[in-house]
């Protein structure tokens, strides 16, 4: 399974511009038959760029696609349907009122009676799919009432609904947790041993390693290697995506797997937040606490209601019970919890973050706009005021993107993260919820993230990051508390923080016995 | 001579037909007319009135619209020396002629001819549209007549809605015979696309009605059911002919420089019924 | 309170024709009357079912009231011009499919915004209309078999209504059984989606916009053999309307999808609201101020099933 | 190609003034007529800046014309009952404001599509207008310094028009320069992400529907002083005309978002090709024809400068 032989799909000498933008430059990718191929890139490097190219959505300036060694002209999404390919895009394209079952079958001829669909066979058909990847995912409910996992899985199932050639996956594993992201990779390795390609996109190193055979790497729009993962090492991969020179670390790998607990920086009596909420399915209700200066982390499977309890602090949903800051209960809305120093990061970015009519710096100084007066008395914005923060985040973060007077909607998916994510820079926080903070952000810039939040722990807030990523859990907290349908089925203090038992917690085995962590 | 003939309402059937009569009798003036619609927009015919006066032509004709509506554009017509007349509008300053039906008289013939059908007692149903000042004039004469005949009764009243008048009088007529369709015995038409309304209701539901309707205008449908015997027993005409006639005479002397002899002419008006169209109903 | 959430709109209608029935029990619950409703209701209600078929879509096609007036003109012009009704209906239906087309193509391949577009054609086709009729109310030479079409019971059953029930059947089952209709769905869900897995987004776009003009002309022909006249903007009422029964559909199920039996309830509370507070003898500025409030409250029902939601 | 595609819109317009001041130099080309083309646009714009505000939530507000009419009549009506403009003005003023707030409301807070709050609202409006006009147009009781806010000139410039100019200055202000603007930019791009940042969405989405109304009823206001007199549906013509203007002028720069420039655009290629039209001596009927196809060549201008996109 050389791909240097026959390879079965080739793209070669690839470009594409976006006005000022050249998003790609003579990229070049050969997959092998049946191979599990990782394209690798950091945020903005062209990988789902180089995809929609090859699913017909846009057209190349230049380049070449040889399916099965001849030349193919893939003008639109439906010729690529038609060649066998099928595509998982990294932002996710469910129709919003359709459950899993019709979502599944658009764009496919559906079962019929007579001259009408089967609604019956419709459904068997996607249930013995998901029974394979996402037996837990709910089938009649309509796609936008579905967490993240949820929408991610029942995308999943709709690429795997037909026989294909080749499978494309942008980041399907980003809101995933460790058992369901390991269901997929048996999938992938399904696939593979039936003889269809899979072309893997992810920024999660450790799944790469050990799902794929083969790689690409693209820098800049340019391809800057390929070969067998094999020969190859994680290193070796972080430092072709960033040039080798680059000082940006990486952030999971080597080092202390367990940060140590940041100082708390104020000695106030009363926790920084503490929560006594109903919740849970038959709202037993839960009580949870974070002191000034932990990182707590906030782990369970797909739709265990780590959103839902951070919304639930936020404000954003109605909570019965009480929460307090400091001691002093929270009341009113979202805005009195801005002003009083909580800020936000939700976890699906286009739905809950993003407004396409405002320009990129707009968007970050969207939730304090009256930081950012001409005059303090005057509600009119000062462009320069707006436009020296979103400069400096954009430093910090190393936002790529091509003109921060561009709509949010130009940039790649982790640039857009890197955006919900700098809007709370800059300011005085006294608690953090961050919902999967580094969803598709490449390696080094998911260490400056962690690196922030670290930072803004150790001024003095109470962050609390909920993830599907097992290893920035573990690197990134100084506590963990596990949720599994809503009730905590853990909560390990750093010393006793261990992969296996997280793990076990998710899976709603209780963990009691708590013992300490040999070094 | 270019000559612009404007007006809100080209698609109700009386309006359209002044002002095709008066585009023959321009083109065999030889002026050279232009129609300008607003589709029921007065606030529109302003700006346009200003257009035909930017343009310079050499005569503007207002149909069935108060010039009192556009005072200002009709005063800086007649400041830039182009005469303005009226046809079914109103007299007002700047405006040479008005050449119309009387309408309060129309609305006189219609409610004696009504009530006298009714021998002076009885319920009737009232269609009317008071944002026409002239069709409000009917309604005006109509409250006059009702007070010398203290038996007549409105037991049911309708503000027409235009356009679509006939399909809206259809399907409140439906409506008042479920409800009062015994108590009514007369439908007084503010003009006659109601009328042509409530008799294909009643035609299709009550067929054997007593009920009988009468409208205004003589529009030639009316007079074609008025002839078939139907429910619309009469139709009080306004000489469209008569008026353009008198509106293009009255025009050709003001453009040869002379003044019309009166600012006012009234075409007359007649009563069609079936004994005037020769024909007897049972 | 579930049942309110759920089909707040239709609990509505419910609750709308029982109190005109205590209201009224003669005049307006007799079984006359609300056979006469479904009458009243048909032509609004087919403009309303293409209208939904373009808002499935997430569009609005501002000219059906155009061409309701322009097939109403256009058979009637014709039929003066000597030309039999078996020509003379499927031609004028062309003329609206042609039309529909236009507008689709305008929106799903040169990227118009559907509002801009189908009101700046629904002008040319007022245009046309007024053209052909020269503005005039045209009513000669139209066939009796003509204004049976659109008018007379069969079986007790009014003719329009019948007319309704073909169509409401008939686009039910292709918006709620067929590819097609599942496809419109997919495109007013996240057409970027629809175009991702290949759908044939511009041409299904197209055929939408096509029936939806051709429903409008249909309505036109019906409106003309019912009222034995054609008036060149004898459409004008029905735009709104028309939307207005969609919206108020959409308001009827969860998903706040439209659909054709939401459309039908619209049609039918605008319907029933009309003839009731006609019949209740109510004057004419105080209808228009209770219609105003009675739909609001027939779509706020549903919010307060909702409430705590 | 690069002016075509970011200015398509604006192209378009300079192209059919063009045209028409090569057919008509005197009479349309005029510095005289160019100046009136403002004023008769202006009362257009300003009902449609008002709606803008409401698109820029993406929502409609049905009732303008509604309240455009209601605001003439109650004027007249007041005027007619002795009351002095100082009081007449500001009143109407404010009865609008409340409507506004109760469209906003019921779109904001109760979750109504505002299709149909606003229509509906807009019917209830309606009938108000009817009881206190009868349904007649008012014309008695105007004082002529109130006719002065709608007619004449100030050094050359016709006072509609200064009306517009400030009108169109100060929201061209709030919408792209304040925080409340770059708010609703915000809540129309994704509400749901304004909402979770903290923004007071309820409460913008009240204040753009209640300035909407407020613009629309200082149209009525002034429609009456130019008219001197208000008519019970004086209004009709602006609901549409007014949403055209806006999506015309949503086209008119790359973003797509509604614009007072883009509005200020798209009212002037409208009161253009009227304007133009009806100097040019072109018949009614033809001038739709005309509009509808310049329209729809204007929008398309743009298109074919994103070619090759
Ligand atoms: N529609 C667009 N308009 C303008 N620029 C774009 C557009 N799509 C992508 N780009 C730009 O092209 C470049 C490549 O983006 P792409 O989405 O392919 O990156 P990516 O490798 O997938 O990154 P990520 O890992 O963050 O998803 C980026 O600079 C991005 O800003
Ligand atoms: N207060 C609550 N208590 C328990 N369950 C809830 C509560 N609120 C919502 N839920 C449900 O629990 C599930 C949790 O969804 P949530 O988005 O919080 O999960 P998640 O752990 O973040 O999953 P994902 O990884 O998919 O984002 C959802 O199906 C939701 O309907
Ligand atoms: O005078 C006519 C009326 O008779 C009626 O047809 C409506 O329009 C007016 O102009
Ligand atoms: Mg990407
Ligand atoms: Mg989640």
């Amino acid at each position: 399974m050389n791909p240097e032989d026959a390879p079965f799909l080739a793209l070669t000498g690839v470009t594409k511009r976006f006005g000022a933008t050249l998003a790609l430059d003579g990229a070049a990718l050969r997959i092998a038959a049946g191979s599990v191929h990782a394209l690798l890139g950091e945020n903005g490097a062209g990988k789902s760029t180089l995809i929609k190219i090859l699913s017909g959505v846009h057209a190349p300036e230049a380049g070449m696609i040889r399916l099965d060694g001849r030349e193919a002209a893939i003008a639109s999404p439906r010729a690529a349907e038609a060649m066998g390919l099928r595509f998982i895009h990294q932002e996710l394209n469910l129709v919003p009122h359709f459950d899993a079952v019709a979502n599944g079958w658009i764009g496919r001829r559906h079962p019929r009676r007579g001259p009408f669909i089967d609604q019956r066979a419709m459904r068997a058909r996607v249930a013995e799919v998901a029974a394979r990847i996402a037996p837990d995912l709910p089938l009649d409910r309509p796609a936008k009432r579905l967490t993240p996992g949820q929408r991610q899985m029942a995308e999943i199932v709709r690429a795997l609904m037909e026989p294909a050639r080749l499978v494309v996956m942008d980041e399907p594993t980003s809101s995933l947790s460790e058992g369901e992201a390991e269901r997929l990779h048996a999938v992938v390795r399904q696939l593979a041993a039936e003889g269809t390609a899979v072309l893997f996109i992810s920024h999660r190193l450790d799944e790469v390693t050990a799902l794929c055979a083969d790689y690409t790497v693209l820098r800049n729009g340019r391809t800057v290697g390929s070969g067998r993962i094999a020969d190859t090492n994680r290193d070796g991969l972080v430092a072709l995506m960033s040039g080798g020179s680059d000082r940006r670390q990486d952030s999971a790998s080597g080092g202390a797997k367990y940060a140590a607990p940041v100082a708390v920086a104020d000695g106030s009596a009363a926790p920084r937040l503490s929560a006594e909420i109903a919740f849970g399915p038959a709202g037993e209700g839960i009580a949870f606490e974070a002191a000034a200066g932990e990182i707590v982390g906030l782990y369970g499977l797909v739709g265990s209601g780590r959103s839902s309890l951070l919304k639930l602090i936020w404000g954003a949903k109605p909570a019965r019970g009480r929460i307090s800051v400091d001691g002093a209960p929270l009341k009113g809305g979202i805005a009195s919890r801005v002003a009083r120093g909580l800020a936000y990061v939700p976890e699906d970015r286009r739905r809950e973050a993003l407004a396409a009519p405002l320009s990129i710096e707009a968007s970050l100084a969207l939730p304090h706009l009256s930081d950012f007066r001409a005059a303090r008395s005057l509600p009119v914005s000062s462009r320069p005021a707006i436009r020296r923060f979103a400069q400096d985040v954009a430093r910090r973060l190393r936002l790529a993107a091509a003109s921060l007077q561009a709509s949010p909607m130009t940039l790649s998916g982790g640039n857009q993260q890197k955006l919900v994510f700098g809007r709370w820079l800059g300011r005085r926080t006294r608690v953090m919820l961050v919902d999967e903070p580094t969803r598709g952000v490449d390696v080094g810039a998911k260490a400056e993230i962690h690196a922030e939040l670290r930072r803004i722990a150790a001024d003095g807030a109470a962050v609390i990051v909920a993830t599907s990523d097992i290893e920035e859990l573990i690197a990134l907290s100084t506590r963990v508390v596990v949720l599994c349908a809503g009730r905590i089925t853990a909560d390990l203090a750093a010393d006793a923080i261990d992969r296996g038992r997280i793990v076990a917690a998710a899976f709603g085995h209780a963990v009691t016995d708590v013992p300490p962590k040999a070094a | 001579v270019d000559v612009a003939v404007m007006t809100p309402y080209q698609s109700s059937v009386a309006t359209n037909q002044m002002i095709t009569v008066f585009e023959d009798k321009a083109k065999a003036a030889g002026w050279n007319a232009s129609v300008i619609d607003t589709r029921g927009d007065v606030g529109q015919l302003a700006s346009r009135i200003e257009d035909v006066v930017a343009a310079k032509v050499g005569a503007i004709v207002l149909v069935s619209v108060d010039p009192k509506q556009l005072q200002d554009q009709v005063n800086a017509a007649a400041a830039a020396g182009i005469p303005v007349i009226a046809i079914d509008g109103a007299t007002a300053p700047g405006v040479v002629l008005n050449v119309t039906s009387d309408n309060f008289e129309l609305g006189s013939k219609l409610s004696e001819f009504l009530f006298g059908k009714l021998g002076g007692k009885g319920n009737i149903a009232k269609f009317y549209y008071s944002a026409h000042p002239g069709v409000h004039q009917r309604e005006l004469a109509l409250d006059a007549a009702l007070k010398n005949n203290p038996d007549i009764k409105v037991v049911a009243e309708h503000y027409m809605v235009v356009p679509g008048p006939i399909d809206d009088a259809r399907k409140v007529t439906e409506d008042l015979l479920k409800a009062k369709g015994d108590e009514i015995d007369a439908i007084w038409a503010a003009w006659d696309e109601p009328a042509i309304g409530a008799e294909l209701a009643i035609e299709a539901d009550k067929p054997d009605s007593k009920i009988i309707i009468a409208g205004i205008d003589g529009n030639p449908q009316a007079v074609e059911m008025i002839k078939a015997c139907s429910h619309i027993k009469g139709t009080v005409s306004q000489d469209f002919d008569a008026m353009a006639g008198l509106a293009a005479d009255g025009l050709t002397k003001i453009l040869a420089g002379e003044k019309p002899e009166k600012a006012e002419l009234y075409a007359p008006a007649k009563l069609i019924t079936p004994e005037t169209l020769g024909v007897t109903c049972p | 309170m579930i049942l309110l959430r759920r089909y707040g709109t239709l609990v509505a209608l419910v609750v709308i024709v029982a109190i005109f029935a205590i209201a009224s029990p003669g005049a307006f619950g007799s079984v006359a009357n609300l056979v006469n409703i479904t009458q009243q209701m048909s032509l609004l209600a087919i403009v309303a079912i293409g209208a939904t078929l373009v808002m499935v879509l997430g569009e609005f096609d501002l000219s059906v009231s155009a061409v309701v007036s322009w097939a109403g003109i256009a058979s009637v012009a014709l039929f003066g011009a000597g030309w039999p009704l078996a020509l003379v209906f499927p031609l004028v239906l062309l003329s609206a499919l042609v039309m529909g087309v236009v507008s689709g193509v305008l929106v799903a391949r040169f990227a118009l915004p559907s509002f801009i577009a189908t009101l700046a054609l629904g002008t040319v086709i007022g245009g046309l209309t007024f053209w052909v009729s020269n503005g005039a109310t045209l009513f000669s030479g139209i066939p009796p078999v003509f204004r049976a079409l659109g008018r007379g019971a069969i079986l007790g059953v009014p003719v329009p209504t019948l007319w309704l029930a073909g169509v409401a059947l008939v686009f039910w089952l292709v918006l709620d059984q067929t590819e097609f209709g599942r496809r419109l769905y997919a495109i007013g869900g996240n057409r970027e989606a629809a175009r991702l897995v290949g759908l044939p987004v511009r041409r299904d776009m197209v055929v939408a916009f096509a029936l939806c003009a051709l429903l409008a002309a249909l309505a036109g022909l019906l409106l003309t053999a019912r009222l034995g006249s054609a008036h060149p903007t004898g459409g004008g009422g029905y735009l709104l309307q028309a939307y207005a029964a969609v919206f108020l559909g959409m308001t009827a199920f969860r998903e706040g999808e439209p659909s054709i039996p939401g459309t039908l309830l619209g049609a039918a509370i605008i319907a029933v609201i009309s003839n009731g507070l006609t019949i209740l003898g109510v004057p004419s500025f105080l209808q228009d101020v209770m219609t105003g409030a009675i739909i609001i409250a027939a779509v706020l029902i549903r919010h307060f099933g909702r409430e705590g939601d």
